[in-house]
C-alpha cells in the first residue's frame, strides 16, 4: 500500500514539474517521472493481485518510455538549433 | 331587359378599360366614346325602369344573380345584382346626370392635353357607383363604395402635379377608407350575427329576431353610419370635402355634389331593416345629420372659395338627407327626394360655376367677380334658378323635396321634433343666405375686376379678366339641368310621385297618421319667412353694399367657419401628429431594441470569444494545466453528482 | 503461479494491420537504400498501396465477420467486430485521400515538407539542402506507422494494447508535425507544444490503466465490465482510473478541456498532416471511445453520462465560439474540428444502441470534408512581388474573391464548409441527423438543443468564408496578394474523392446506413 | 389520373437546366433568353400538370408519387400536391419568367472582361432555375426529411442571389437572411427529430400522413409546436423575428426580392397550414391566442413602421409585414373563412409584391444618382412626379399598390376581405383592430405613391426625360408586367376558381385536425 502512496506522490511531483518548469527538457523529465510512477504503481498492483500482468505492462511502458525520449529530445534539439533556447513559453507564436 | 341591367355597369367599365389600355392612341375620339358609354348605361337604365314600372307593384324587387363571386364555404357571396325602385332612381340620376357631366366635360376640358384620361376615370366612375347601388349585397356593395373612392382620388388628384391636389386627392381616400373601414365591421357583425352579408339574407334575418335595439344591431348600425359619414362628409369625417375641390370642375358636380356623396344616405336607406330594429342608432344619424346640416352651412357663408362655398353647401344639404333618413319610414322616401333634386340643382349650380371660372380665368374667389350677369346671360339664368331652388322657393324643386323634411322633422314626440324642426328651419333660413351671397357676390353689384390694365389705379388689387359666355357644349347640360331644377321636384310628386314609387324599399307610411306637432302650412309660411330673410340679408350686405375685395376680419365665428370649424387642425392634433411620431419611434425601436437585441447576442457571442482566447496563451504549461484542471473538475464534480 | 499458454493469433484478422506496417518497415528500407531519383516515385507508390490493400483487407474481414463472425483475437487482446471494421474502413480511406494530399507537389515541384527536418530553419545547411532538391521522404513510412496504430487502436480490446496503439499511432505524428517546408519555427514550435501534451496526457492515461488494472486484477476490457458491475461501494478508484484514461482518448480527439493543443498544432503542422491528422486521428480515438463505453463502461455508465454531456457542451460551445473570432483559416478550421468532437460525442452520450453507426457516420462524413478542405488550403497560396509562389495563404482576408478566380475550388470548398455547417444533401447533414436521432432516443434532447444552438452559431464562420470567397472583391484584402495555384493530380483526384463522396453520402447514405445499421454489436 | 411525373418533372427540368447552363460556357452568352425559355417551358408544364388536377377533390393530394429515398431513416421522396400546394407551385413557377424578364439588367456589364460577366448572368440565371426547382419541391413534399431538407436547401440559391447581385451591404444582408434562416430551421430540426421518433417509425415513418396528431402527450405536443412554429414565423417573417427581411430587400435585386418574398416567405405560412395544424392539431388551438394577438402585432407593427420608411425596398418589405400578419390572423383565428382568405391572400400577396418590387425596380433603374440597387436610387425622397414623366410605370405601381392595400376588385382584396369578415365569428375585437390595418395600409401607400409619383419632377429628372436618358416602361418591362397585372384583375373579379382549390382544404382543416 505504501508503494501506492509513493507513487501517487511521484506522479503528483512530475506533473507538477511539467506545469511548472520552462525548460523543456526537465518538463519531459517530468513527464517520464509520471511514467515511472505508473510503473510503480503497476507493478504493486501486479503484487496485489498476485500476476504478472502489471509487470509485463510495466516492461511495455518502459520500452514505449525510450521511444518518446528518442522523439521528444530529436524535436527539442531542432528546435534548440533554431531559437538557442528550450523554453517552452518564449516566443510562442501559436496563441489566440 | 332586366337580367341584362349588368349591361349598364359593363359599358362604361369596358370604355374606361379601353381608354386606359390604349393610352394616347385614343386621345382623339376617347371623349366622345366615354360620352357615348355613359349615355348607353342610361338607355339601359331606362329600358330597365320602364320594364319595372310596367310590373305590378309587389314585384318590383328584382335579384339578378351574376355568378359566385366569392364561394369560401361558409361565407359564399355571390355576385348579384337588385334591382327595385330605390336602385333604379339612383341608376337614372347617376347616368343622366352623368351624361350631362360628359357632355359639359367635353368643353371644359378641351385644353387639358390627359383629357382622354379624365373622360377614362369618369366612366370607371360611373361604372363604380352602379355598382354601389346596383349590388344586392354589402360585399358586392363594398366594391363599388371602394371603386367610387378611388376614382374620386383619381379625379381629385387629377391635376396632381400640383402637390396640393395630390395631398387633397390621398387626404380624401384615407378619410373614406376610415369610413370604409366602418362598413368592412358592420359586414363582420353581419356575418356574424347573420351569417350571410347579402342584402336579402339580412332583412330576413333582422325581421327574424325578437329583440329590438340589441346591442349587435346598435353597433351594426353605428358602424354603417361612419361608413355612411366617410362617403357623405358627415361630422366628424367631414374634413375631405372642401380640399375635394381642388379636382375639376365638372368632377365636383358630378361626384362630390350629385352622386358620390351622397351614397351615405343610399346606404343608410339601403339598411333601413336594420335601423329600424335600432332606434338608438336612428337617433345618432339624427343628430350626425341636424349638426352637419349646420356646420356645412355655417362653412358655407364664410367661404369666399365659390367651390368651397358650394361643397359646404353640399354637405349641408346632405345633412338634411341624413336627417330625414335617421327618421326612419316616414323620412326615407323624402331623403331619396331631396336627394334627387339636389343632385340637379347642385349640379347645376357646379357647372354654373365652373363657367364662370371658365370665363374668369379659373378664378374662384368671389371677392373677384360681380356684375357677371350681363356677360353670361344663360350662367346667370342657369345659375339663378340652381339658387331659388335650393332655397326652396315654390315652385322649384327645393321646395317640394326640402320642406317635405322639414315637415317630417317635426314629426314624433318629445323634444326631438322641436329641436329637429327648429335645426331644418333655421338651416334652411342660413342656405338662402349664403346662396344668395354667392349670387348677389357672382353676378350683381359693381364688377371687382378690369377687362384692360389700363383702368388699374396705384395699388389696385383688381384683377385683369375677360369674361365670356361658355361654349354651347357646356351651356346646354346646364339648361337641362336647370330645367330639372325648376320642374322636378313638381314632376316627381304628380300622383303618388316618387314616394309611392319607392314604397317597395322605404315601405308605405300613412303620412297623414304622423302628423307633424305644428300644422303644416305654419310650418311653410315660415320656413319661407326664413328663407325671405336670408335673401334680404344677404342682399343688403353684397347686394346693395359694394363687396370688399379684401375679405374682412369678420368675427370670431367667421374666422372659425372660414377654417372649416378646425377641422383640420383638430384631425392633425388627435390623429395625424400622433400617428406620425408613433411611427418615427416605432422605426427606431424596430432597428435600436427588436433588432438590437439579436445584434447585442451576436456581439456578446464575439466578446465571450475573444475572453476566452486570451485562455489559449500559447503557454505549454498553461495547456497542460488546463487538462489537469478539467479533469480534476469533472473528477469533483462527478463526486458530488454521485453523493 | 500461472503458466504461460501461447495464444493462437488469427493472422488473417490482422492482415490489414500487417500490411500497413510491413509497408512502413519497406518504406523505411527504401528510403535508406533506393536510389534518390527513383526513391520518392517508390514511397509514394508504397504509401498509396498499403491503404488501398488494406482497405480491400478489411472489406474482405468484413465479408467474413459481420453477421456472426464476430470474435476476439489473441487471446481476447483484440477484438474483431463490425465497429472496428466500419472504423478501420473509414481510416483507410481518409488515409487513401490524405497521403494523396501529402505526396502531390506543387507546379513548382515544391512539395509539403522541409527538405532536411533536421536542418536548423533558415541555417545555410538547409539552404544546402533545398538546393540540392533533398526531399524528406520518410514521411511516408512515419504516416503509415501512424496508421498501423490508428488500425489497431479501435480494435484493442485490453488497456495495454490501447495504450501501445496510442502511443505507435502518436509518436510519427509528432514528428510530422515538426517537418512543414515554410513556417518552419511555428511547425517545430507545434510539434514542441504537441509532444509535452501528448506525453502529459498518455502519462495521465497510463496513471488510469494502472488504477483500473489495480480495480479489477485485469487489462482486459471484459474483466473490467465484469468487475465493475461485480463492485459494490467502493470503486471510486476505478472510476477515477476510468476518467483517466477516457481523458487520455479525449485529449486525442480534442474535446474541451482537453482540446488546448488543436488549434496551435493544426495551425502549425503541415497542413496535408493537419488534413490527415484531424481526420484520422479523432476516427481512431473515437474508435477506441466507443469501444471502451460499450464494453468496458456498462458498468459504470450512470457515472460516466454526466461526464460525457458536459464535455460535449463544452466543447461545441467553446469551439464554436472560438472559431468566430479567428482569422486563420487552419485556426477556424481547427476549433471547428473541436466543435465537431463535441458534435460526435452528442451521437454516443447517452450510450443508446445506435449510437455507434450514427458516430461513424459522422466521422466519415467530417474526415471527408476535412481532408478535402485541408487540400484546398495547401492550394491558396501567397505570391511574392515577382509573382512568384510562396507560403499558404492562410489569412481570411486573403481568400477573398476567389470564388472569381477560381469558381471549381472555391465550390468545392464551399461544399465541404457545408457540409460543416450540416447543410442539407451534404454527408455533414446526414451525420448530424442520425447523431441526433440516436441522443433523442437517448433522451438527451436537451443536448440536441445546445447542439442546434452551436451549429446555428457555428454557421456564421463557415458562412463567412463562404463570402469572402465570392461575395468580396480580391483588392478588399490588406495582406499580400494570393491565388490558388492547379491542383497536382494527386490532391485533385483527392479533392473529387472528397467533394463527390460529400455530396453522394449527403444525397443517398442509404447503402452505408444499412451497412453500419449492421456493424452496431461489438464483441466482448 | 396523370401518367406523367409531373411534379419530378417540374422539379428536376429546372434544376437540370440550371446546371447545364453553369457548366456549359457556350450557353453563357445567351444565358438570359436561356433561362426565359426554360422557365416558360416550366409554366407550360405546370398549367399542364393543372389541368390534371381534380378540383371535385382539391383537398385530396393528389398527382402523387412516392419512392423510397432513405428507408434506413424512414425517409421517402414523396411528392403530391392538394389544392394549396398546386396554387403555390403555379405561383412560384409562374413568378419565374416574369422576374427573368425584370431583372434582364440585374447585372451590369460593368466588368472588362466581357466572359467574367457572361458567367456572372449565367450563375445569377442559374440560380433563379434551381430555385424554382426547389420551389416547386417545398410546396409539394409529402415527407417531413425531404420537406424540411428542401426547406433549408433553398435558403442557398437566395443566399448567393443576394450576396453576389446586390447593393453595396449585400453582404451583411445575404450573412443575417442566412443565419436568421438557418438558426429557425435547426430548431424545426430538432422537432422534425423528436416527431419522427414518436411517430411510427419504420421504411416511410417521416410521410407527413403518418405522423399526423401522432404526439400523444400535450406538453410534447406544444413544444414541438413551438419548435416548428418558430423556424416559420422567422421564415413569414413575423414580429419580432423580422428584422432580416427589410434590410435583404433593401440590398437584393428587385427579382431576388419577389421571389424571396413572394414565394419563399410563403413556405413559412405554408409550413403552418400544411404541418403545424395537421401535426399538432391541439397544441395549434392552444396557442392561437398568442399567435393571433402576435399577428396582429405585426400586422399594425409592420404598417406603421413602413409608413416611417425612407427606402422604397424597406417600405416594401414593411408592408409584407403587415400582410403576413394578415395571413397568420387568418391560418389560427379558427374560422374556415378566414382560413380560405388566408391561403387565397399568399396568392395574391405574392402577386401585388410582384408588382411593387419590379416596378419600384423599374423606378430605380431609371436613377440618375445611382445604380438601380444603390441606396440613393431607393431613397424614397429622392423622386417625385415621375407620373409626369413615366406615366405608364405610375399607373402600374399605383394598380399594385392598390391591389397590395386590398382595393375592391383585385386579388388583394379577396384574401383581406375573408380573412377580416371571417375574423369576426371567432373574434369581434380581433376583427376590429385588424380592421384598423385597412386604413393604415392606404396611409402608407398613398404616401409614398404621392412622394414618388406626384408633385413636380425635379429639374434634373425633368431635362433628363426631356433628353430621353429617363423613358417611361420599354416593351420589355411593359410585357413582363402584364401577366402580373392581368393576374391581380382577374382574381379580383372571379376568384372562383381559386377558391374552390382551397375551400375544401380550409374545411378540411377547420374541422381541426388531420387529413
Amino acid at each position: 500500500m505504501h508503494y501506492l502512496v509513493l507513487s501517487s506522490i511521484l506522479f503528483t511531483i512530475g506533473a507538477v514539474t511539467v506545469l511548472t518548469r520552462r525548460n523543456a527538457i526537465l518538463a519531459f523529465m517530468g513527464v517520464e517521472l509520471m511514467l515511472n510512477s505508473c510503473n510503480l504503481a503497476l507493478v504493486t498492483f501486479s503484487r496485489v493481485h498476485g500476476q504478472l500482468t502489471g509487470q509485463v505492462m510495466a516492461f511495455y511502458v518502459m520500452v514505449v518510455a525510450a521511444a518518446e525520449v528518442v522523439v521528444g529530445l530529436a524535436i527539442i534539439v531542432s528546435i534548440y538549433r533554431a531559437r538557442r533556447t528550450v523554453s517552452v513559453d518564449e516566443p510562442s507564436l501559436l496563441k489566440g | 331587359m332586366i337580367e341584362y341591367s349588368w349591361l349598364a355597369i359593363a359599358v362604361p367599365l369596358a370604355s374606361s378599360g379601353l381608354l386606359l389600355l390604349l393610352g394616347r392612341r385614343s386621345n382623339a375620339w376617347g371623349h366622345l366614346l366615354a360620352t357615348v358609354a355613359s349615355a348607353a348605361s342610361f338607355v339601359v337604365g331606362l329600358l330597365v325602369l320602364l320594364e319595372v314600372m310596367g310590373r305590378p307593384v309587389a314585384e318590383r324587387v328584382i335579384d339578378v344573380p351574376l355568378y359566385d363571386w366569392l364561394p369560401a364555404g361558409d361565407l359564399s357571396v355571390e355576385a348579384g345584382l337588385r334591382i327595385d325602385p330605390l336602385s333604379l332612381t339612383f341608376v337614372m340620376l347617376i347616368t343622366f346626370v352623368g351624361t350631362l357631366i360628359h357632355v359639359y366635360s367635353i368643353g371644359y376640358m378641351a385644353h387639358d392635353r390627359a383629357r382622354r384620361r379624365f373622360f377614362a376615370y369618369l366612366n370607371l366612375f360611373v361604372a363604380a357607383m352602379l355598382v354601389l347601388v346596383m349590388a344586392d349585397s354589402y360585399a358586392l356593395l363594398f366594391v363599388g363604395w371602394e371603386g367610387v373612392g378611388l376614382a374620386s382620388y383619381l379625379l381629385i388628384g387629377f391635376w396632381n402635379f400640383h402637390t396640393p391636389n395630390a395631398v387633397a386627392a390621398k387626404k380624401a381616400f384615407v378619410m373614406n377608407r376610415v369610413g370604409d373601414m366602418g362598413l368592412i365591421v358592420a359586414m363582420g357583425l353581419l356575418f356574424a350575427t347573420f351569417g350571410s352579408v347579402s342584402f336579402a339574407d339580412v332583412d330576413a334575418g333582422v325581421a327574424a329576431l325578437s329583440t329590438v335595439n340589441s346591442p349587435m344591431l346598435i353597433a351594426t348600425g353605428l358602424m354603417l353610419l361612419l361608413g355612411a359619414c366617410g362617403k357623405s362628409a358627415q361630422v366628424p369625417l367631414q374634413a375631405w370635402l372642401g380640399d375635394a375641390m381642388a379636382g375639376p370642375t365638372p368632377v365636383s358636380a358630378l361626384i362630390h355634389a350629385a352622386t358620390m356623396v351622397t351614397a351615405g344616405v343610399y346606404l343608410i336607406v339601403r339598411s333601413a331593416s336594420i335601423f329600424d330594429a335600432a332606434p338608438t342608432a336612428q337617433l345618432v344619424v339624427v343628430v350626425i345629420g341636424a349638426v352637419t346640416l349646420l356646420f356645412g352651412a355655417g362653412v358655407a357663408c364664410a367661404k369666399d372659395d365659390i367651390k368651397k362655398s358650394l361643397a359646404g353647401s353640399t354637405m349641408s344639404q346632405i345633412g338634411y338627407m341624413v336627417l330625414a333618413a335617421g327618421l326612419g319610414p316616414i323620412g326615407y322616401a323624402f331623403a331619396i327626394f331631396h336627394l334627387v333634386t339636389h343632385g340637379f340643382f347642385k349640379a347645376g349650380l357646379f357647372l354654373g360655376a365652373g363657367s364662370v371660372m371658365h370665363g374668369m380665368g379659373d378664378d374662384v374667389d368671389m371677392r373677384r367677380y360681380g356684375a357677371l350677369r350681363k356677360f353670361m346671360v344663360v350662367t346667370w339664368l342657369t345659375f339663378g334658378a340652381g339658387w331659388l331652388a335650393i332655397m326652396g322657393v315654390p315652385p322649384f324643386a327645393g321646395f317640394y323635396s326640402k320642406d317635405k323634411i322639414i315637415e317630417a322633422a317635426f314629426v314624433g314626440s318629445g323634444w326631438q321634433p322641436w329641436v329637429l324642426g327648429t335645426v331644418t328651419l333655421v338651416g334652411a333660413g342660413i342656405t338662402a343666405f349664403y346662396m344668395s351671397r354667392m349670387f348677389f357676390m357672382t353676378f350683381t353689384g359693381k364688377a371687382r375686376w378690369v377687362d384692360n390694365a389700363d383702368l388699374l389705379g396705384p395699388d389696385d388689387r383688381r384683377p385683369v379678366r375677360h369674361p365670356h359666355e361658355s361654349p354651347a357644349v357646356m351651356t346646354i347640360p346646364m339648361i337641362v339641368l336647370a330645367i330639372g331644377a325648376v320642374t322636378l321636384g313638381f314632376l316627381l310628386s304628380l300622383g303618388d310621385g316618387i314616394v309611392g314609387w319607392l314604397e317597395p324599399v322605404t315601405g308605405h307610411v300613412d303620412h297623414e297618421a304622423h302628423p307633424p306637432v305644428l300644422p303644416v302650412p305654419v310650418i311653410m309660411g315660415v320656413s319661407l319667412a326664413l328663407v325671405a330673410v336670408g335673401i334680404l340679408l344677404a342682399w343688403r350686405q353684397y347686394g346693395r353694399n359694394p363687396v370688399p375685395i379684401t375679405p374682412p376680419t369678420g368675427s370670431v365665428l367667421t374666422r372659425a367657419a372660414r377654417q372649416d370649424f378646425y377641422g383640420d387642425a383638430v384631425n392633425e392634433a388627435v390623429f395625424q401628429r400622433p400617428g406620425q411620431d408613433l411611427s418615427r419611434t416605432l422605426v427606431y425601436a424596430d432597428t435600436a431594441v427588436v433588432d438590437g437585441a439579436i445584434r447585442g447576442a451576436a456581439e456578446g457571442t464575439v466578446g465571450l470569444g475573444q475572453a476566452l482566447r486570451k485562455l489559449q496563451n500559447g503557454m505549454v504549461r498553461s495547456y497542460g494545466l488546463m487538462i489537469l484542471g478539467g479533469f480534476v473538475l469533472i473528477a469533483v464534480v462527478l463526486h458530488f453528482v454521485r453523493m | 503461479m500461472n503458466s504461460f499458454v501461447a495464444p493462437e493469433i488469427q493472422w488473417a484478422a490482422l492482415s490489414p494491420i500487417l500490411v500497413v506496417v510491413g509497408a512502413a518497415i519497406l518504406g523505411v528500407v527504401v528510403a535508406t537504400f533506393v536510389p534518390k531519383t527513383s526513391r520518392r516515385t517508390v514511397q509514394v507508390f508504397v504509401a498509396l498501396a498499403a491503404p488501398l490493400v488494406a482497405l480491400v483487407l478489411v472489406a474482405w474481414r468484413w465479408s467474413v465477420v459481420v453477421g456472426g463472425g464476430e470474435s476476439t483475437l489473441v487471446a481476447g487482446q483484440l477484438a474483431e467486430d463490425g465497429p472496428t471494421l466500419a472504423i478501420q474502413m473509414v481510416l483507410c480511406l481518409v488515409a487513401l485521400v490524405g497521403f494523396a494530399v501529402m505526396a502531390s507537389r506543387l507546379p513548382s515541384g515544391e512539395e509539403a515538407f522541409a527538405p532536411q527536418g533536421a536542418a536548423a530553419p533558415g541555417s545555410p545547411y538547409e539552404e544546402a539542402a533545398r538546393k540540392a532538391g533533398l526531399e524528406q521522404t520518410e514521411v511516408f513510412p512515419l504516416a503509415l506507422f501512424s496508421l498501423a496504430g490508428m488500425l489497431v487502436f479501435p480494435m484493442a480490446n485490453d488497456l495495454l494494447v490501447l495504450f501501445v496503439a496510442l502511443e505507435v499511432l502518436s509518436l510519427p505524428l509528432y514528428v510530422l508535425t515538426a517537418l512543414a517546408r515554410r513556417r518552419r519555427v511555428l511547425s517545430q514550435e507545434a510539434s514542441l507544444k504537441y509532444f509535452l501534451l501528448g506525453a502529459f496526457s498518455s502519462a495521465l492515461f497510463l496513471f488510469g490503466v494502472a488504477l483500473l488494472y489495480g480495480f479489477s486484477g485485469s487489462l482486459g476490457y471484459a474483466d473490467l465490465g465484469t468487475a465493475a458491475e461485480m463492485t459494490v461501494g467502493m470503486d471510486g478508484m476505478a472510476v477515477i482510473g476510468f476518467l483517466l484514461v477516457l481523458v487520455g482518448l479525449l485529449f486525442k480527439v480534442g474535446a474541451v478541456p482537453f482540446h488546448a493543443w488543436v488549434p496551435d498544432v493544426y495551425q502549425g503542422a503541415p497542413t496535408p498532416v493537419t488534413g490527415f491528422m484531424a481526420a484520422a486521428t479523432k476516427t481512431a480515438a473515437f474508435g477506441a471511445i466507443l469501444r471502451l463505453l460499450y464494453v468496458a463502461a456498462p458498468g459504470f455508465g450512470w457515472d460516466l453520462e454526466p461526464v460525457l454531456w458536459t464535455v460535449a457542451i463544452a466543447s461545441m460551445l467553446v469551439g464554436t465560439v472560438l472559431a468566430i473570432v479567428q482569422t486563420d483559416i487552419k485556426r477556424i478550421l481547427a476549433y471547428s474540428s473541436v466543435a465537431h468532437a463535441g458534435f460526435a460525442l452528442v451521437a454516443i452520450a447517452t450510450l443508446s444502441p445506435s449510437g455507434p453507426s450514427s458516430l461513424i457516420f459522422y466521422l466519415l462524413a467530417y474526415g471527408l470534408a476535412t481532408v478535402g478542405a485541408f487540400a484546398v488550403i495547401t492550394l491558396v497560396r501567397e505570391r511574392d512581388a515577382e509573382g512568384n509562389v510562396t507560403g499558404e495563404a492562410t489569412h481570411l482576408s486573403q481568400w477573398a474573391g476567389l470564388g472569381r478566380r477560381h469558381p471549381v475550388l472555391a465550390g468545392m470548398m464551399t461544399l465541404f464548409l457545408l457540409s460543416f455547417t450540416g447543410i442539407p444533401l451534404t454527408a455533414g447533414f446526414v451525420g448530424k441527423f442520425v447523431a441526433f436521432v440516436s441522443a433523442v432516443e437517448g433522451g438527451a434532447w436537451p443536448l440536441v438543443v445546445v447542439a442546434v444552438v452551436a451549429s446555428a452559431a457555428a454557421a456564421f464562420f463557415y458562412v463567412r468564408i463562404i463570402v469572402l470567397m465570392f461575395f468580396t472583391e480580391p483588392e478588399e484584402s490588406e495582406r499580400p496578394g494570393s491565388d490558388a495555384v492547379t491542383p497536382g493530380a494527386l490532391t485533385g483526384v483527392a479533392l473529387w474523392v472528397c467533394a463527390i463522396a460529400t455530396v453522394v453520402l449527403g444525397v443517398w447514405p442509404t447503402p452505408v446506413l444499412d451497412l453500419l445499421a449492421q456493424a452496431a454489436k461489438f464483441v466482448v | 389520373m396523370s401518367t406523367l411525373p409531373w411534379i419530378t418533372v417540374l422539379i428536376a427540368l429546372p434544376i437540370i437546366a440550371a446546371a447545364l447552363l453553369w457548366f456549359v460556357p457556350a450557353l453563357h452568352k445567351v444565358a438570359r433568353a436561356y433561362g426565359l425559355v426554360v422557365s416558360l417551358v416550366v409554366v407550360a408544364i405546370a398549367v399542364a400538370m393543372a389541368t390534371q388536377f381534380d378540383v371535385a377533390d382539391a383537398a385530396r393530394v393528389q398527382l402523387t408519387q412516392t419512392a423510397p429515398w432513405i428507408p434506413a431513416m424512414g425517409v421517402s421522396y414523396a411528392v403530391g400536391v392538394n389544392g394549396l400546394g398546386l396554387v403555390m407551385v403555379l405561383l412560384a413557377v409562374g413568378l419565374v419568367p416574369v422576374v427573368i424578364a425584370s431583372d434582364w439588367r440585374a447585372v451590369p456589364d460593368d466588368d472588362a472582361d466581357p466572359a467574367l460577366v457572361a458567367r456572372r448572368r449565367a450563375t445569377f440565371i442559374a440560380l433563379l432555375l434551381s430555385l424554382t426547382g426547389l420551389m416547386v419541391a417545398v410546396f409539394a413534399a409529402r415527407d417531413l426529411f425531404l420537406f424540411y431538407v428542401v426547406f433549408e436547401v433553398m435558403l442557398l440559391p437566395v443566399y448567393f442571389l443576394i450576396g453576389m447581385f446586390g447593393g453595396p451591404n449585400r453582404r451583411a444582408a445575404a450573412v443575417k437572411f442566412l443565419l436568421y434562416s438557418l438558426a429557425g430551421g435547426l430548431v424545426m430540426l430538432v422537432g422534425v427529430v423528436v416527431t419522427f421518433l414518436n411517430g411510427p417509425g419504420g421504411e416511410q415513418g417521416f410521410l407527413i400522413d403518418n405522423l399526423a396528431g401522432v404526439i400523444a402527450d400535450p406538453t410534447m405536443e406544444k413544444w414541438l409546436f413551438v419548435a416548428f412554429f418558430v423556424a416559420f414565423a422567422v421564415k413569414a417573417p413575423m414580429w419580432p423575428v423580422h428584422t432580416w427581411l427589410p434590410d435583404a430587400t433593401a440590398q437584393a435585386t428587385p427579382g431576388t426580392s419577389t421571389l424571396l418574398v413572394g414565394v419563399l416567405d410563403k413556405v413559412g405560412t405554408f409550413g403552418m397550414l400544411a404541418l403545424c395544424l395537421p401535426l399538432f392539431p391541439n397544441a395549434s388551438r392552444w396557442a392561437a391566442p398568442v399567435i393571433v394577438v402576435l399577428a396582429i402585432v405585426s400586422l399594425l407593427y409592420g404598417a406603421l413602421v413602413a409608413i416611417g420608411q425612407q427606402d422604397l425596398m424597406r417600405f416594401i418589405a414593411f408592408t409584407s409585414v403587415s400582410h403576413f400578419g394578415f395571413i397568420v390572423l387568418g391560418i389560427f383565428i379558427g374560422s374556415q373563412v378566414a382560413l380560405t382568405g388566408a391561403m387565397f391572400y399568399m396568392l395574391a400577396h405574392g402577386l401585388s409584391i410582384a408588382g411593387l418590387f419590379l416596378l419600384g425596380g423599374f423606378l430605380t433603374e431609371r436613377s440618375l444618382e445611382g445604380g438601380p440597387t444603390s441606396p440613393q436610387a431607393r431613397r424614397i425622397a429622392a423622386w417625385g412626379g415621375m407620373q409626369k414623366v413615366t406615366p405608364i410605370l405610375a399607373g402600374l405601381f399605383l394598380v399594385s399598390g392598390l391591389a397590395s392595400v386590398a382595393l375592391p376588385g383585385l386579388s388583394g382584396f379577396v384574401g383581406e376581405y375573408l380573412v377580416l369578415i371571417g375574423s369576426f365569428p371567432e373574434s369581434i375585437a380581433a376583427g376590429v383592430v385588424a380592421t384598423l390595418g385597412v386604413v393604415l395600409a392606404a396611409v402608407y401607400f398613398l404616401l409614398v405613391y404621392q412622394k414618388v409619383f406626384t408633385g413636380q419632377p425635379s429639374e434634373e429628372i425633368a431635362q433628363a426625360a426631356e433628353s430621353g436618358r429617363i423613358t417611361d416602361l420599354s416593351a420589355r418591362e411593359r410585357w413582363a408586367m402584364v401577366p402580373v397585372v392581368a393576374a391581380m384583375l382577374i382574381l379580383g373579379f372571379v376568384p372562383g376558381p381559386v377558391l374552390d382549390l382551397l375551400t375544401p382544404i380550409s374545411q378540411v382543416l377547420a374541422m381541426g385536425g388531420a387529413q
